[in-house]
Formats: structure tokens, sequence, C-alpha cells
């Protein structure tokens, strides 16, 4: 056993715990920031694979979006430090027996298959030959992508923001009854969305 | 041997610039106030004495691991940081070949340590400078990683020591000069100063830090210094040629040159005003991410 | 370090995805199930590339789409969340219900 | 290996970071008095938890900002390639960051660079 080896079952000890933990812990900010560490740990793996580009871009992708994430987490959870514990879970039985299914099968296969060997050189430029491939044959899937991320940016806006041009997102909003069929529960929204001067 | 050589040059230099800054903060402030600075050189170290003869502070039911991780690994970054710079031609700590992607993943990583030290208080102060903090540190990181890029281009390379060797004939700060201001407004970011203190600024009572004393004080303030040295340390490399110059040894240059830009930085933190943290992220996508824009157009053209 | 321990691994952490996904009730921590899915899926993509496809750039390129898949699935996971939130005030999936009546 | 100097340098201070507070803790035997561990506001006594529902009032530029900085990760490949592809690589580029930048255009105009 090498560094190298030593390395890499070390980085996949906190990828698969950290991922695990992410599911057990009761505050959502630890959660968030735990699966940010299982993606960190799984880009180091990347850059033991001779892939440093993606490893490192993997790592300051993910720190962000979990950043967001953990945001969002105290945004819409009840309790986001999970002061008190609770678990928020429904057919808990059958997703536990349908993880340990996919990965049993997973391995199963995995074990079987006889993969072909043919790594990459250890001193291959890969960021260049990506780049190249990027700007070359692979020119229209990243073009697309300009117009997917395009496509994703104004659906977020149009979505999640609040002040839009045909009056504030909310309004007529009906908050869901705690019955079926009852009386609308919570906040109003139409009381708070800043429309108070309607009563004079 | 080199290993455990360069990690103790470069934390060596890390406390002593923190020092550095430090006595630059000191003299700053007492000429603002038209008085005569008492002790400058020794203030510093008075200041970390008196801290951490303080108390720790505790709040009522903390998330103490990640209050005491979080301005350890803040320091810790701030050390990656300066680990892609070279002291030489062939001294590297870090010799990374993606080392600018590296350094963006310090950016973000930054936002998040500084959010978790605002939130494992459970202090409403500290939470709101974290919230703030994260509307600021996230935007301003695409105009750094801009910046970084446009020095890439000519380099050919993300390696901090190839773009080094690519200024060999002219600095990138004559060949790119919007990039080191910018930069530098990066720089102030990461380390919460003046016009963009957002984290730990004295209207909400030092924010994230309102809460903290002791020696995670210390570790903290170490940290805000050692985060605006590695800045100071990458833009000395590349915008101002690093270890480039002639006459001297490299490492001497490289001192020159990050004392240089670190005074540059104080006096703009302590010179410019801040305005309001909406007013700023509308400034930044609105006007500073345009002119990185442009920056990156100027330095592609020249680069062709 | 071989191709199977590190497919094993991105099993390990696709199973556990698998599972956050299909037992949460938050939309939040429904959508962290995914993204641990797809962060088993990126590594075996890695994996596979370095070690049976000799470098072909076209792997590294499925890579990042994968990360892209997750941005967008983010963006607009969030933007839906927030758009159901503001109309139902719901935040679980059980707060749900219109296509059952 | 290129991690490792990373790796060193970071365990290097944080563990230092750590092993500074932890021996800072032990050095001082007082405790706090309950009372001292309300959180500072100014005088005032805490009627919440910090940590509750909160609206962080930027979250749709959170949103816009995932989707744009996906673009940094086609970025750093080009800035490598970008003196021996020339202009084709500033036209395709140039391109892609038109498209993008039409979304923060679009966003702008939404208003939602302001606290919402």
């Amino acid at each position: 056993m090498n560094v190298t080896d030593i390395a890499f079952w070390i980085f996949a000890a906190i990828a698969v715990v950290s991922g695990w933990r992410v599911f057990c812990t009761d505050s959502m900010v630890r959660a968030s920031f735990l699966l940010m560490l299982s993606f960190i740990a799984v880009g180091l793996i990347m850059v033991l694979l001779n892939a440093p580009y993606l490893g490192i871009a993997t790592v300051f992708m993910m720190a962000v979006e979990m950043m967001v994430m953990a945001l969002f987490m105290v945004m819409y959870m009840m309790n986001p430090a999970g002061l008190n514990p609770m678990m928020m879970v429904h057919q808990h039985r059958f997703s536990i027996a349908a993880g340990v299914f996919v990965f049993a099968a997973l391995t199963g296969l995995i074990v079987v298959t006889r993969f072909s060997s043919n790594p990459v050189a250890p001193d291959a430029e890969v960021v260049v030959g990506l780049g190249k491939e990027l700007l070359g044959d692979s020119m229209l899937i990243f073009e697309t992508a300009g117009v997917t991320l395009l496509a994703t940016m104004v659906a977020s806006v149009i979505l999640s923001s609040r002040s839009g041009r045909f009056g504030e997102a909310d309004t007529g909003a009906v908050p869901p009854p705690l019955e079926p069929g009852g009386e609308p529960a919570g906040r109003q929204p139409e009381q708070a969305s800043g429309h108070a001067h309607h009563h004079h | 041997m080199t290993l455990i050589a360069l990690t103790v040059a470069w934390v060596a230099f890390l406390l002593g610039m923190a020092w550095y800054i430090a006595v630059l903060d000191g003299l700053w402030a007492a000429a603002r106030e038209g008085r005569a600075p008492r002790a400058p050189l020794a203030n510093p170290l008075y200041r970390c004495a008196t801290i951490l003869r303080q108390q720790s502070n505790l709040t009522e039911a903390p998330d103490l691991l990640n209050w005491r991780l979080a301005p350890a690994l803040y320091a810790g970054l701030a050390g990656t940081g300066v680990a892609l710079v070279p002291f030489s031609s062939a001294s590297v700590l870090a010799d990374l070949e993606v080392g600018i992607v590296w350094w963006g993943a310090v950016e973000a990583l930054t936002v998040v340590v500084v959010f978790l030290h605002g939130w494992s208080a459970n202090s409403q102060l500290g939470l709101i400078g974290a919230y703030r903090y994260v509307a600021i540190g996230l935007p301003v990181m695409l105009i750094s990683m801009f910046v970084l890029i446009a020095a890439a281009l000519p380099a050919e390379s993300l390696a901090v020591p190839k773009i080094i060797e690519s200024q060999r004939e002219l600095w990138n700060v004559i060949r790119q000069p919007l990039g080191l201001p910018l930069f530098l407004l990066l720089g102030l970011s990461l380390s919460f100063r003046g016009p963009f203190n957002y984290a730990d600024s004295a209207d909400i009572a030092g924010g994230t830090a309102a809460e903290v004393s002791g020696a995670p004080r210390l570790v903290w303030e170490f940290a805000r210094l050692a985060m605006l040295t590695a800045v100071a340390t990458v833009a000395a490399s590349v915008f101002l040629g690093g270890y480039l110059g002639p006459w001297l040894p490299g490492p001497v240059w490289l001192v020159l040159k990050t004392t240089a830009v670190l005074l540059v930085s104080v006096g703009l933190s302590h010179q410019l005003a801040r305005i309001s943290p909406s007013r700023m992220m509308t400034l930044i996508w609105t006007v500073l991410l345009p002119l990185s824009f442009l920056h990156l157009v100027w330095a592609g053209v020249l680069a062709l | 370090m071989t191709l199977t321990t590190i497919l094993i691994v991105a099993a390990a952490l696709i199973g556990i995805g698998l599972y956050g996904t299909l037992s949460q009730q938050s939309f939040v921590m429904l959508m962290m199930g995914l993204e641990l899915m797809l962060n088993g899926v990126m590594l075996a993509a890695v994996g596979f590339w370095s070690l049976t496809a000799g470098g072909l750039p076209t792997g590294q390129l499925l890579t990042i789409i994968a990360m892209a898949v997750m941005a967008v699935e983010m963006a607009v996971g969030f933007a839906l969340i927030t758009a159901v939130y503001r109309n139902r005030q719901a935040d679980v999936t059980e707060g749900l219900t219109t296509l059952k009546h | 290996m290129a991690l490792t100097g990373l790796l060193t340098i970071m365990g290097t201070i944080v563990a230092g970071a750590l092993l500074l507070q932890w021996v800072a803790a032990r050095a001082r035997r007082d405790r706090l008095a309950e009372s001292q561990k309300i959180p500072f506001l100014g005088g005032s006594a805490p009627n919440t938890h910090a940590w509750q529902r909160f609206h962080v009032r930027y979250y749709s530029m959170t949103l816009l900002f995932i989707a744009f900085e996906m673009e940094m990760m086609f970025m750093y490949p080009w800035a490598v390639v970008y003196v021996a592809e020339g202009v084709k690589a500033l036209a395709e580029m140039g391109m892609f960051l038109a498209i993008l930048t039409v979304g923060i255009l679009y966003g702008w105009r939404e208003g939602i660079f302001r606290w919402q």
C-alpha cells in the first residue's frame, strides 16, 4: 500500500461517512456542510485520479452550492439548528431497503464485471485536452450549456423573485388548511405583503 | 525535508506579515486621531497578550465544534493560499497544476467558514454578520475569478509559477491594468476590512466575532490578517511578477512586493467608506462585474 | 485504489443518496439526497475516465455536464420550493396534495 | 503528489490553532455563569433563539449566482488553450458570456440585486 492508496481510503471513508451523517444530524446547517465535506473528499479522490482540474473545481463549485443550500435550509426549516431533535421521514424502511438493495446490486455488478485497463498517462496534459475538446468537437455542447444556464437563470428568477413586473408574486396566495377542506392556516400573505395602504 | 522547511517558512511569513499589518493599522489609527503612536512595533504583541489573558466567552447552546473549528479553518485556508506562491523558481510548497482554481476554492470555502463562525455562536448579531457576508462574498468571488483567468491567458497555464514566469518581460499590472485594483477589493472582502466589512462591522457590535473572546478571538483576528496576507502574496505574484526582479534574490523581491501591496490594501481599507450591503451587492453585479468582463476582453485581445 | 474500489465507493454514495431521496419529507433534504447520488455518479465517471478510458477528453466533459446538471437542479429546485412555499406555505412533500384531488 | 504541500500547511495551521484554543481553555479554570452566556444584544434580553427561520433577503441572487458560476467550469480550461486556439477561442467564449450576460441583465431588471 503506497501513499496514494492510504490517501484514497481516507478520502473515501470521509466521503461515505459524512454522506451518511447528512441524514442523521439534526442541525440542517451541519447537514449541508457535511454534504460539502463529502463532495470535497470526492474532489480530492479525483485529484488522486489524475483529474486535478475536475477535483479542485468540484471543491469550489460544491462549497458555493452547499453555502446556498444552508441558506435555504435556514429559510425553509422550522428548526434549522436541530435544537429539538426530530426525524422528518416517510416510508423509512422501504427507503433503507432500496438504498441497501441498490448498493448491493451495483457492488455485485462491479465485482463480477471485468474492466479493461487503460489508465491515463501520468504526464498527460488533461486540462489542455479538455480545453481543446471544449473549443473543438464539443463546441456545440459548450454553447448549449450556455443556453441551458441562461434558461436556468431566467426560470429561477421568474419562480423565486417576489417583485415581478405584474405585482407581488404572492398576491392571492392561500396557505393550505390543516384539515382537508378546512380554513387556510398560518400566515395570510395579503396582510404581510406591504399593501397596507389598501385599508385606508 | 524541503516540505517541512517550506511549511515552516510560510507559517513564519504569515506571522510576520500579520504583525506588519497590525502595526500599519495602529499607525493609521493614530494618524487619524492626530496623536503620536505609542510603542507602534510592540503594540500588536501587547494586544495578543491581552486577548490571551481573557476568558473564552461562551453562549447558551452554541455549536461548539464549528465555533472552534471556524477560526482554525479560516487561518488554514489562508495558509493554503500562500502555499501556491513560490519563493523562487525552485521552491513552491503546493506545486498545483491548477493553482488559481484552488485559490477560487479558498475564496468559496472562506465564505463557508465565515458563515459558520457567525452561525455557531447562536447569537443574533453574529448571524446578521454571517448572512450579510454571504450576500457580498459570493458575487465578489466571480470578479476575482475573472481577473485571475485573465492573468492565466498569456501564461497558458493555471499554475501560479507559470503565471509568474509569463511576466518576465512585462508585469501583468501594466499589461492588464484593471486586474490589481479589482483583486485588492477581493482582498478587502475576504478579510472583511473597510468598505467590505460586512461580517464583523461595528454597527452590529462586531458581527460574527461579537461573542468571541480569548484564544478563539486571537486565532480569528490572526486569520483575518493572514487572509489579507495571502491575498497580497497572490496579488504580488500574479500581477507584480512575484520573485522576479533585478539585483536582489527572489524571496526578498516577493517580501518587498507583498509589503507594498499590503500597504496599499490597508490604506484603502481605512480610506474608503462603506455602503449598505444591498447597494454593495448591486454595485458588484452591475459595475464591478462588467468591469471584470471588460478586463477579460482587454487581456484576451492583448494575448492573441 | 483500483477501479473496483472506486466504483464500490461510488455505489455506496449512490445508495445513501437514494435512501435520502426516498425517505426525506422536507424538500431541501430531498435535494441533498439527489446531490449525493450525483456525487457518486461523478466519482464513477472520473474513475472510468482515469482508469479505462485512457484520459479521453470527452470523459472529463461528461463530469462537467453532471456538475452543470447539479447546478441547474439546485437553482430550479430552490426556485420551485420558493414558489410553492410562497403560494401554499408548504415545505414538505406531504404539503402538496393538488394532484391527489 | 500535488496535494501533499497543500494538506501539510493546512493541517499544521489548523492543528496549531485548535491546540492554542484547547490549551487556553484548559489553563483557565473559572467558569462562566449562566447569566453571562446570554447573547449580546446591547443590554436587552433576547426573546428567541437566534437559530430560527430567517428571511434571507437576497435568495434570488444566490440562485442566479449558482447558475452563473457554472460558467467558471468552462472558463478555466478555455484559458489554458486560449493562445493556441486564437480568435476562435475569443469568439466562442464571447458568445458564451454574451448568452449568460442576458441572464444577469434580466435579473437586474427584475430587481433581484436588491433586498427582496
